[in-house]
């Protein structure tokens, strides 16, 4: 009788087999502390000007950021403990511009959006730096990126607050014109 | 063991109708289990009721009526051929349950592009809020037993008209108009629900 | 007989003292709550006795007989007697277990306390903000993780949760009650004993629900008095060099981002108020005791000690950082 | 009690009394008929109830097995304070896998894998009433188990308690997408057994051998039945409750928001609705085990028998009206919660009775000190602390102290353990025989049995103690100072033990699955109708159908079995009968093997592993599954033209 099982216990072996080829999976990781390197390339933050400015060199640890649900998660957090809703509205755009648009007055890619928030820029953009941590800043913008609608949301729905803007997951974003790029559109307020 | 044969059971009949059939029986099973996510979805609906002071939210935004009404008749008509269907079933009659089958596939399809009118009508979003979102539970939960069993009586209107009936498939069609009935019913309180409660409630 | 042995020296535990059970009362709701198990342990432990001498009689009673040919079942008068006694018996041992039951929850629930002391904890993820809600509001003030109650007075606690559900249990002044997001729930307790005693969160809330503990120190009204005025003055001002040092840290590094130090610049709302930090009896929500090295040592560790906690690894020189646990130690 | 069976509604022929069976020649055409094509396309096909029970048992068994290690990790961690072997996260990781496999994917499973292996048998069945949908069932659950635990691997498993409660485990606290694929095995196991106990109520009700009415119904079956329709009853909650669950995270519904007018108690009402009769359905079929066992051991029929039946029933009903006592704590009403601390106490009453029957049986019979019987006092000895234990917390303010302490711990796990895998241990040495062919060997049984009895007693009595001192559920460290060393310690210890002795249960099974005493058709001279075919039964289960007339038909009939023939040996078909009287209706077809189950299980695994990810699949994977049930339910009858096949 044992030899029936024999197929069955084959055939199990098998999917598990399978299912480990798939391979860990980056997005469901979560380290604390320091998950990623220390010390990558110097971010160029110097561009005041709208536009995508001097080409930001990539940033390793940008991507590692962007591609964990949990740090995306975290950037949300912060988002509200930092009261960027008080400017940017949950993304909707308000005092400050929009983030679930199509618009990036200081680029678009991870690196640029994490130069905006360490550095802050005219007209009414604070800089985080030193305000918040390294990892935090990498946070808040691989959550900005999510919100733009590059990289997917860190769980697909919404919050637990008041629906002020429609939920993230019925706002299409427009999808950017080139990654890294940014499409300049009228003016800063 | 050693045995002694006290009887033979040979002469029995191969198919039975309704509660004899082990088929109506185990329909009656997964509607006892449909039944219960109906009285459950039903309960939710009331809890949140319950919790929240007005009803709908935002106040002036109830369903519209016609719709709904128009779905509920649609539905009660319906009901009249299924009982039809079902008595030819269980007079073995072949033309009459393949009328009755064509007749209800092409209810069906009525029915649920009546459905597709209700949707829009209801006047809020499944992500809106909470009244939203038990709303259209409700209507989720009905629509599907609207399409699965339509789709189901679409395949053995495939096979009524393919195959040779032989007397258990009479009794197959009974059962599935058996189904249809649990349908329509389990609408009422639903329709009553969606529609009124946030009028009267 | 492994048993009794074990139930024996859990009634000796009865006789234990310590910080966090329900078993060494200090509040009247925990005593009229370790009435009940009293009674249930009586209770309950007769009906076992009796389950396992039966149980032991019936084996012993056919220790020699055994095997054979079946037995017809038989119509026993005797056996419908005794499962009609049986069950009489579970009947009023319920009966009285369950009306003891009731007016216990009644007593619990009918503390209608006049000049309450109010207090209103929210529960985070993972500590607990602890709000003094008396009189004007000028006379309101915030700390965390720590609760002073004056003894013999009924504190009327309002319950809230800033994110999860977590559940807030003083196991030796009252039974536990949830902190549910969208809800508020209330929960008088009356210390009796003047003590420390310790609290846990009892609803699993994430990561660290291990680590978040609260001190719910009850003391007479005259040194709560003087704790509540002391609470009320902002921080105080450092004195040493190496102080004021961390003050700047404090308030230009991300420190003051999250928490609030009343008089001075660092207004966070989103972690513990540390104005008296040096004052409370633990960091990190019970995690480790207060002192300067546990201060150094999660200031510069947050993710090490208490992983996955809100509190982030904040890059700062070994100046800066012994700085800022000087600052934080001179907040008493 | 020697009424003769009722004669059926359509006269038959009373057979000449005589002790024939079937000639050789429609004996091997039964044979034909009812076997599965061979090889690992028969694997796939078979619609055999036996073979896919067994395959549930060790599918279940394996998962029990690797819970099991999770347990005896999270000892480890547990037995000093500030332990680092596990960090948090994985803590979490491995509590949720824990609770969650052992009640979706052992213990619910394994009990309808007993009773899929069993009902058919002691009713005198060929087959379920849907063998194909017994099929299905298993596939489904399979590839529910094998999500949650390939996930668990993958390292994206669960992390929010076998409970999930929100908002931890909604959209906002539980970023990536390990709370859907909790709430997707629900999905999935909910349906199987769903679908498992639809199938046993059925083939219970209406494929009872002639003359067993309801008052001749096996103690066994009884319990199978009153477990079913509770599954019936129970599950749909918990499928609302996940699915709602998902659609918060994934469509943005707001359900469990309450600022938006949703509510996170809603979701511990529907769970625990779910929650508390689950705990009844995994332990009424433990107490079946026990009857059996302790009817076939004490040489004689379990004492009061209607008020074990009128008890099991009593149970089922009161099980629905206590499931607020897992919610005092949450601040509802204190007079609605008086209430369910009545009805929980007031089901220690028919636990109660039946206690007293078992003692009873075993104080009035003449009991042989065979392994199976000794679990059966294992089990009193520490299910009756549990149903105590039980009592104490249905009391609204004790269970405010108790609550989420290791006191709860200890007392589920000597409701569960106690009650349930107990009973279960037993079952396996009494029915092994019927399942394989092939005794267990005693002596290594009464080694598992004694090291299992003392490790759970040193595992979980010391939580009782750890709980009274304040040490609360679900921490993945706790300090020292508390007094909490060493209870935890010995806690620790009798987990090894209980490992230990589990896998000297696996070794007995391998040995004796080759070298164990052949079994014969009865080897313990039990009652009821499994024993009276061949161990391991035939496909077809009995060559004729057994006649019943008392509650013990092979006490009753020690030398020759009454049976009735004309089920027809060419084609597969079974005999129904009436749902109280058991009087023979018809002769229905039962399906022949098909892999359309297995495909749709397939098709199942799409819609809901897509649904994980995107809304949409559940419109695109309606497609395939569409195209496999059409396929599923296509007749194989002649065209409507011609005669052919």
């Amino acid at each position: 009788m044992s030899s029936r099982f024999r197929p069955a216990v084959r055939a199990l072996l098998g999917l598990v087999a399978a299912a480990a080829l798939v391979g860990a999976c980056d997005r469901e990781l979560r380290d604390f502390g320091s998950s990623a390197p220390e010390a990558g390339p110097t971010i160029q933050t110097t561009s005041l000007t709208p536009g995508p400015g001097g080409q930001v060199p990539p940033d390793p640890r940008g991507e590692i950021y962007e591609k964990s649900a949990a740090h995306v998660s975290e950037g949300g957090r912060l988002f509200r403990w930092y009261n960027c809703n008080g400017c940017h509205s949950n993304g909707g755009g308000g005092m400050g511009p929009a983030l679930i648009d199509d618009e990036w007055r200081y680029g678009s890619s991870i690196e640029q959006i994490y130069g905006t928030i360490a550095e802050g820029r005219p007209n009414g953009m604070p800089s985080f730096r030193g305000k918040a941590t390294d990892e935090q800043i990498w946070e808040l913008a691989a959550y900005v990126r999510s919100l733009g609608g590059f990289t997917p949301q860190a769980s697909s729905s919404r919050n637990d607050e008041i629906r002020s803007t429609p939920p993230r997951n019925q706002v299409t974003p427009p999808k950017p014109s080139a990654e890294g790029g940014a499409s300049v559109q009228g003016t800063a307020p | 063991m050693k045995t002694r044969i006290v009887g033979d059971v040979s002469a029995l009949p191969d198919h039975e109708f309704g509660l004899k059939s082990i088929v109506w029986w185990g329909l009656l099973g997964f509607m006892a289990i449909e039944s219960m996510g109906f009285v459950l979805a039903i309960g939710a609906y009331l809890y949140i009721r319950g919790i929240n002071d007005s009803w709908p939210f935002p106040p002036d935004q109830s369903p519209a009526l016609l719709p709904g009404i128009v779905t509920t008749i649609l539905l009660l008509a319906s009901e009249v051929l299924n009982r039809w269907t079902a008595r030819r079933a269980k007079a073995y009659d072949e033309r009459g349950v393949k009328l009755g089958v064509t007749g209800m596939i092409a209810a069906g399809v009525i029915i649920i592009i009546a459905r597709f009118f209700e949707l829009p009508n209801l006047h809020t979003r499944w992500d809106v809020n909470a009244y939203g979102s038990v709303t259209w539970l409700l209507m989720f939960l009905h629509t599907l037993h609207i399409i699965t069993d339509w789709a189901d009586t679409g395949v053995m209107g495939g096979w009524l008209f393919t195959h040779k009936m032989e007397p258990t498939q009479f009794s197959e069609v009974y059962d599935n108009c058996g189904y249809w009935t649990f349908v329509v019913v389990s609408w009422l309180p639903i329709w009553a629900l969606v529609y009124l409660a946030p009028r009267f409630m | 007989m492994r048993r009794p042995a074990s139930a024996a020296a859990a009634l000796l535990l009865c006789g234990c003292t310590g910080v966090q059970t329900p078993l060494d009362p200090a509040g009247e709701q925990a005593a009229s709550i370790h009435t009940i198990w009293t009674l249930m342990l009586w209770v309950c432990g007769f009906f076992y006795v009796l389950v396992i001498a039966g149980l032991v009689w019936a084996i012993w009673r056919n220790r020699r007989v055994a095997g054979g040919a079946p037995q017809a079942s038989t119509h026993d008068p005797g056996m419908e007697r005794g499962l009609a006694i049986w069950s009489a018996m579970i009947f009023v041992g319920l009966t009285v277990l369950a009306t003891w039951s009731f007016f216990v929850d009644r007593s619990l629930a009918s503390t209608h306390e006049q000049n309450a002391l109010h207090l209103r904890v929210t529960g985070y993820q993972w500590w607990w903000k602890v709000e003094y809600q008396e009189g004007p509001h000028p006379w309101w003030f915030e700390t965390a993780n720590e609760i002073h109650l004056p003894v013999g007075k009924t504190a009327r606690i309002e319950l809230e949760s800033g994110d999860v559900i977590h559940s807030f249990w003083v196991p030796n002044l009252s039974g536990k009650m949830d902190l549910i997001p969208g809800r508020h729930n209330v929960l008088d307790v009356t210390p009796t004993r003047v003590g420390v005693y310790r609290g846990q969160c009892a609803e699993f809330c994430g990561f660290q629900h291990a680590h978040m503990a609260l001190t719910v120190i009850v003391e007479p009204q005259a040194r709560f008095d003087a704790w509540r005025l002391h609470q009320l003055q902002p921080a105080s001002t450092p004195a040493t060099p190496d102080a004021q040092f961390g003050q700047q840290v404090f308030q230009s590094r991300a420190c003051g981002m999250c928490h609030t130090i009343a008089g001075t610049d660092a207004g966070g709302r989103m972690a513990p108020n540390l104005t008296h930090i040096a004052s409370r009896p633990t960091i990190a929500a019970g995690t480790m005791p207060m002192s300067k090295g546990a201060l150094a040592g999660w200031i510069s560790d947050p993710q090490g000690i208490k992983p996955g906690s809100k509190m982030p690894d904040v890059p700062l020189t070994t100046t800066e950082s012994s700085a800022v646990v000087a600052y934080l130690s001179s907040l008493q | 009690m020697t009424r003769p069976p009722r004669k059926p509604r359509k006269p038959v022929a009373s057979g000449a009394i005589s002790d024939r069976v079937l000639e050789p020649a429609a004996e091997a055409e039964l044979e034909l008929t009812w076997k599965d094509p061979p090889g690992f396309w028969g694997w796939l096909v078979t619609t055999d109830h036996k073979r896919i029970a067994r395959r549930y048992l060790v599918t279940a068994f394996l998962f029990f097995g690797l819970a099991g290690l999770g347990a005896v990790a999270m000892r480890l961690q547990l037995s000093k304070p500030e332990n680092t072997l596990l960090s948090a996260a994985r803590y979490n990781e491995i509590f949720t896998m824990h609770g969650t496999t052992m009640m979706f994917l052992f213990a619910v499973p394994i009990m309808e894998a007993v009773a899929v292996f069993l009902v058919p048998l002691m009713i005198g069945a060929r087959a379920l009433a849907f063998p194909r949908l017994n099929a299905f069932s298993y596939f489904v659950y399979l590839a529910g188990a094998l999500t949650l635990w390939i996930g668990f691997i993958l390292n994206i498993g669960p992390d929010v308690g076998w409970f999930a409660y929100t908002p931890l485990s909604g959209p906002e606290y539980s970023p990536g997408h390990r709370s859907d694929i909790w709430a997707q095995m629900i999905t999935f196991t909910e349906i199987a057994a769903l679908a498992v106990a639809v199938n046993l109520t059925t083939t219970i009700f209406k494929m009872r051998s002639p003359g067993m009415t309801l008052s001749r119904v096996p103690l066994f079956v009884w319990a199978m039945l009153i477990t079913s329709i509770m599954t019936i009853l129970a599950l749909p909650a918990v499928m609302l409750a996940s699915s709602l669950l998902m659609s918060d995270r994934l469509l943005a519904t707001q359900f469990y928001n309450p600022a938006e007018g949703g509510d996170h108690i809603l979701y511990q009402h529907l769970f625990w609705f779910f929650g508390h009769p689950e705990v009844y359905i995994i332990f009424l079929p433990g107490l079946a085990f026990v009857s059996s066992i302790t009817a076939t051991f004490s040489r004689r029929p379990v004492m009061g028998h209607i008020p074990m039946v009128l008890s099991q029933i009593a149970i089922g009903f009161l099980a629905f009206g206590l499931w607020v006592h897992h919610m005092f704590a949450t601040g509802l009403p204190h007079l609605g919660d008086s209430f369910y601390t009545a009805a929980s106490m007031a089901i220690a009453l028919p636990s109660g009775v039946q206690i007293f029957c078992w003692i009873a049986t075993l104080w009035a019979g003449k009991p042989v000190w065979k392994t199976p019987l000794l679990w059966v006092v294992g089990f009193i000895v520490t299910f009756v602390i549990g149903g105590l234990t039980g009592v104490m917390v249905a009391s609204v303010p004790l269970d405010l102290q108790l609550h989420d302490t290791y006191f709860v711990v200890a007392h589920f796990h000597y409701v569960l353990i106690g009650g349930a895998v107990f009973p279960l241990f037993g079952a396996f040495q009494y029915w092994f025989p019927k399942f394989t062919g092939r005794l267990l060997s005693e002596t290594a049984g009464k080694w598992q049995f004694w090291l299992f009895f003392i490790g759970f007693q040193l595992t979980f009595f010391p939580m009782h103690i750890l709980g009274l001192l304040g040490m609360p559920r679900r921490v993945y460290t706790y300090p020292s100072g508390l007094g909490w060393e060493p209870y935890n310690q010995i806690a620790t210890l009798g987990g090894v033990m209980l490992f230990t002795s589990v896998l000297i249960f696996v070794i007995n099974v391998l040995v004796s699955l080759r070298r164990g005493a052949l079994a014969g058709d009865n080897p313990w001279d039990g009652p009821t109708l499994e024993w009276a075919t061949t161990s391991p039964p035939p496909p077809y289960n009995f060559m004729l159908t057994p006649v019943v007339d008392s509650r013990e038909p092979l006490w009753e009939h020690r030398e020759e079995l009454p049976v009735m023939e004309g089920l027809s040996t060419a084609k597969r078909e079974v005999l129904t009968s009436s749902p109280s009287e058991a009087e023979p209706i018809s002769r229905q077809a039962s399906p022949e093997p098909s892999i359309w189950p297995f495909l749709s299980a397939i098709a199942t695994t799409i819609v809901l592993l897509g649904t994980i990810f995107s809304e949409w699949a559940l419109v695109w994977g309606a497609l395939p599954l569409g195209v496999v049930l059409t396929g599923w339910f296509w007749p194989k009858r002649p065209r409507a033209g011609g005669e052919a096949q």
